[in-house]
């Protein structure tokens, strides 16, 4: 199958493959590029960059759970300033799309940020982070509250002709809704999903494993609800998917993109396996082989309902 | 930085419930320098999901070990490892020790298995330099005694050498060499290590002439700086977080908030 | 410690012990009484109960996931009828509290089943599911929509004497708000919490796992979640909280009362070993002797937070 | 019913990728009836979460056999479990087949690891009447002959015996024998088991004299009743499901919806 291409196109942005590293599982790129050929994958979406630095939570930040993690990271990040001066340098290295993803507290912020950023050639996308379950203000309340989105949406659309990506709290009874405000305010595309709340405790102590007492959930443990996640969405509404949550394999990832992924991001699997995302590539590749598909869009969304029940 | 499946090829218990374990790993047996750790995947499905870090124990030609007791999940799973399996090995990571000349007498600090790193610590200390070791346990069953040199003991319960904390015993010995050039090596509980900072610090406010490094413990997801799961208090920033796995695990006391 | 007591009251329920078999994984005692002695256990909770028998949804009805299950039973059950008949006769040769679990469709229907057994002296709680992911009309519509958890938790208050405890959904972002109008109406407490919405395809037919496409998950995968949402309640309401979801062992039944629950539910474990909630309530006393605890009511809720962050 | 861990006491490969496991359980051993199964979990920890349902492949003294191939996480921990280490086993489960003397010839119809409860079977039925054995596969390395008396094979593609299905192998021989009472014994994949049952409905329509009994397959959870996971279509009833773990695995053809 000479003729297989992975690639896909989302607003502008272009990809050469569907597999993306998530947003804080990779921080800038750096680190992991000493495992990997970072020109192999699709994109990389940046650690969620805010205005000013943030310190992010005292420790304990991280807790192992049942085939899952949680964290309480709490957005530690450099900064719109030390991003622009330090990190984009780095990244131009690199012919890979990158995607800037950007948390804020407030509405403004996100602009301000946006705005920042947006004359940067480098940067070819916007993930807007609206449900990071980890810092007091924003975060959560923003991702969980349909019209704050749509707000969020609308104004950050106005500042950016680059893709803009919205990024989806799977906290919530109604996805798909979320889904269509985006669309409907102008988002190119939603990722889902984020981390899910979770939180322990110690039996001993009666302390929270974490400091912030609650984390976000991620891991394999997540994957079906992520999994049902995208599958709401892309019944209900017609906006490009990128399906994040718990994928740790090839498998994973062509089953997210049957319930509807354009593309993909791998998370958590990056601290476990940093080189994954090659290897899944390469699985992704022998499976459309062997399945006779040239492209992502013949797969995607290519469920097989019965009719009733 | 590597990723190696590693066999491993033999397995001691050198004390109750404390093992010994060499795994085979050419590549980063010869990169590997003393403090640095290893994260391990200690089984192929999803449970226990991460890695677990290692310090490297000591290296013999492509072979390093490690020193461990079981814990929980992860530990459990390696110590029923047989010969000839494997383990998924990502390493070598961190800084490990500063290892210069610059003293005149070493000192050793471990508590529990804080002891893991001094045996290949030793070896590359190399420089026929003094050196006296102090370790602590809550009895001498948890007094890992394991390759120290000049070896002082500490435990909580009086079972075995000076009744009380190591960081108290080295308080009580170390008087006698307040006059030369000390560097102090100190692995172990974060309590611990606490302890000896304020003591070093103490010291040298006196006019002593003491260095102390720190190898420190945090919870960790990657182990190589991709996370920010595993942040320590930088001393001359408070609004700055180190990072354990990449600064560190080794620190010099002075850089740290413990 | 001969002053031990588990003992513990939830509106007029009286518990031996904080050891509940959970809904819809015990069926009606029959079978698991083949392996422990149910008198040993704090209460038995029924499989849902509704008005009509219901067949429940094609096979298949079961997928294994990372540290958990996805179901789509659909409500099979017997039915009021047969319930009455068949399975309380059988239940009251023990001496063991039974909370009886009711879903239905509609509001007149969960009335109509409380007021049918509300006679029946065995019954000591309703338990009433308002959030089971695998029906079409009712189930998580109800569930998630929190005029509708206020109303169906009135009226049956209206009905019954006994003690009154609403099943809540997870899949909402704000569950205390749900717990404070389930109190408001007359509810004895709240069990936290019922499964999390979930989906897998296959890879090769690209068909659902589950005929029914979405199921529950369940299993230790979830309990960081459960945990989180039962402290949230805590922190947030006054009324007992039944904690349930992952359970595998006492370690985790600890962690639920001290994250604020009254009781706990043995769910999924049930399946894996049926003798489990007997060897856990012997780890809970072992516990509760070591740390020199006389009663629940010592530990619930006991959690312990640093000073802001 | 019973719960015990039991030791792997013997282990073989009786042909490329199928495994024997013998597990001592004198309890089950001694209860335990040709057709009814045990679910076993395969690890302690959460990985596989669920036990895994094998059907009793034989009896022996104290042990159970059990037969099984590599298909996911669940077989593959198992083909790796060596001499000695435990499973922890759930059983005897479900009906078995019902073993009376009414009939004059036993037909076994197996596809697969549909073979796996025959051995027990053949000892069981025990009454000197004549059994013939068809048992069917893609090709020869997928065909079990594992004890079976009388044995026809069918391969999908021809490379051993009869090149076809093994129910169209069963049509073919059957034929001879049509005049005497034969009770067919069948256990293989659901499709396999859906033709058995409308070949023995058409032969019984046009007067001949033929029962039979399919071992069927489910997911599962519990495997004894109380999760509702395993339904399948009562004929009797269009209302109602069996559950294949308590009111199977063995059904008469005629009792369910295939
Ligand atoms: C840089 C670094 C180097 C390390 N080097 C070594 C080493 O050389 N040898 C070694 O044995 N360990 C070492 N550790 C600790 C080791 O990583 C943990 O013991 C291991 O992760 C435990 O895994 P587990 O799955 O068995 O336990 P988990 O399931 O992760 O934990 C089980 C229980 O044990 C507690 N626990 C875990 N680790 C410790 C500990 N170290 N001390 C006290 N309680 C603990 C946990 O809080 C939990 O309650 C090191 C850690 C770091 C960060
Ligand atoms: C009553 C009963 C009796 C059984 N007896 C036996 C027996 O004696 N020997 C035996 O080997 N198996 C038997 N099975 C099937 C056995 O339970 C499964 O093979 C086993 O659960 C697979 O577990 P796993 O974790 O390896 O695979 P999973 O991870 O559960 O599955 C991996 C993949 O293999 C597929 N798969 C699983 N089982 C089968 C199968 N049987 N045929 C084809 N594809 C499959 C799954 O759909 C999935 O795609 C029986 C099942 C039942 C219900
Ligand atoms: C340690 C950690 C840090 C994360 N930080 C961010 C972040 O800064 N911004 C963001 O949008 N998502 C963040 N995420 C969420 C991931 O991008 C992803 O949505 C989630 O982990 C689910 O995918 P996974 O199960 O493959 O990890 C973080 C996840 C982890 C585990
Ligand atoms: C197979 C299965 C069937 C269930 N049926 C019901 C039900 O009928 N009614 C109900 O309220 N909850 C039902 N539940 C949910 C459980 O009672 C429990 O809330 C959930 O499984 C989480 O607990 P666990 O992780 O311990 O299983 C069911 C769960 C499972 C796994
Ligand atoms: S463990 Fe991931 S950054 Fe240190
Ligand atoms: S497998 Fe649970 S009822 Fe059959």
């Amino acid at each position: 199958m000479s003729n297989l291409d992975l690639s896909i196109k989302i607003g502008s942005l272009e990809l050469s493959n569907p597999i993306l590293l998530a947003s804080g599982t990779v921080g800038y790129g750096n680190e992991i590029s000493e495992f990997i050929d970072l020109n192999k994958v699709g994109g990389i979406i940046t650690k969620s960059i805010s205005l000013k630095p943030r310190k992010g939570n005292k420790p304990q930040r991280i807790f192992e759970t049942p085939a899952g993690m949680l964290n309480a990271i709490g957005l530690a990040n450099v900064g719109l300033e030390e991003f622009i001066s330090q990190k984009i340098p780095f990244l131009e290295k690199f012919d890979v799309p990158i995607i800037c993803n950007i948390a804020a507290s407030t509405l403004e912020e996100y602009v301000e940020c946006v705005r920042a950023l947006e004359n940067f050639e480098k940067i070819k996308a916007f993930e807007i982070n609206v449900s990071c379950p980890n810092v007091k203000e924003g975060g959560l309340q923003f991702g969980n509250d349909i019209r704050m989105v749509a707000k969020i949406t609308e104004n950050v659309r106005l500042s950016t002709k680059k893709t803009l990506i919205i990024k989806l709290s799977p906290n919530v009874s109604n996805i798909s809704d979320f889904a269509k405000v985006c669309k409907e305010n102008g988002a190119d595309a939603v990722s889902a999903i984020n981390t899910l709340v979770g939180s322990a405790f110690d039996i001993n102590s009666r302390k929270p494993k974490l400091s912030n007492v609650f984390g976000g959930l991620s891991g394999p443990a997540i994957k079906p609800i992520a999994i049902a996640k995208v599958f709401e969405i892309h019944r209900a509404v017609d906006i490009p998917i990128i399906g994040v949550g718990g994928i740790m394999n090839w498998q994973d990832v062509i089953e997210f993109i049957i319930a509807g992924a354009s593309a993909v991001q791998i998370g958590t699997l990056n601290f476990i396996d940093p080189t994954a995302s090659i290897s899944i590539l390469e699985g992704i590749k022998n499976y459309f082989v062997n399945k006779n598909l040239t492209s992502i869009n013949q797969l995607k969304g290519s469920y097989i309902l019965d009719n009733g029940n | 930085m590597l990723i190696t499946n590693s066999v491993v090829v033999e397995f001691l218990e050198i004390q109750k419930g404390i093992f010994l374990q060499k795994l085979k790993s050419p590549e980063i047996a010869e990169k590997i320098k003393p403090g640095q750790f290893l994260n391990i995947k200690v089984s192929e499905g999803y449970y226990p999901l991460l890695r677990r870090p290692f310090s490297v124990c000591d290296v013999e030609d492509d072979l390093i070990h490690i020193m461990f007791a079981v814990y929980g999940e992860g530990t459990k799973i390696l110590a029923n490892k047989k010969i000839g399996e494997t383990v998924n090995i990502l390493g070598p990571l961190g800084n490990g020790f500063n290892i210069d000349d610059d003293y005149d007498l070493a000192v050793f600090l471990a508590g529990g298995l804080g002891a893991a790193p001094f045996p290949y610590l030793t070896r590359k200390l190399n420089n026929n330099k003094e050196i006296i070791s102090f370790v602590g346990g809550r009895s001498n069953k948890e007094v890992i005694k394991y390759q120290f040199p000049n070896l002082l003991i500490a435990t909580e319960d009086g079972s075995e050498g000076f009744k009380g904390n190591v960081v108290q015993l080295f308080e009580n010995e170390i008087k006698k060499f307040l006059d030369k050039k000390i560097k102090v090596f100190a692995c172990g509980p974060n309590g611990m290590l606490k302890s000896v900072s304020n003591l070093i610090k103490r010291f040298n406010e006196e006019g002593k002439n003491l260095t102390c490094e720190v190898s420190t413990e945090s919870a960790m997801a990657c182990g190589f700086g991709i996370c920010q799961g595993c942040p320590i208090q930088d001393s001359h920033d408070p609004n700055r977080y180190l990072l354990v796995c990449k600064d560190g695990p080794v620190f010099n006391v002075n850089d740290i908030e413990l």
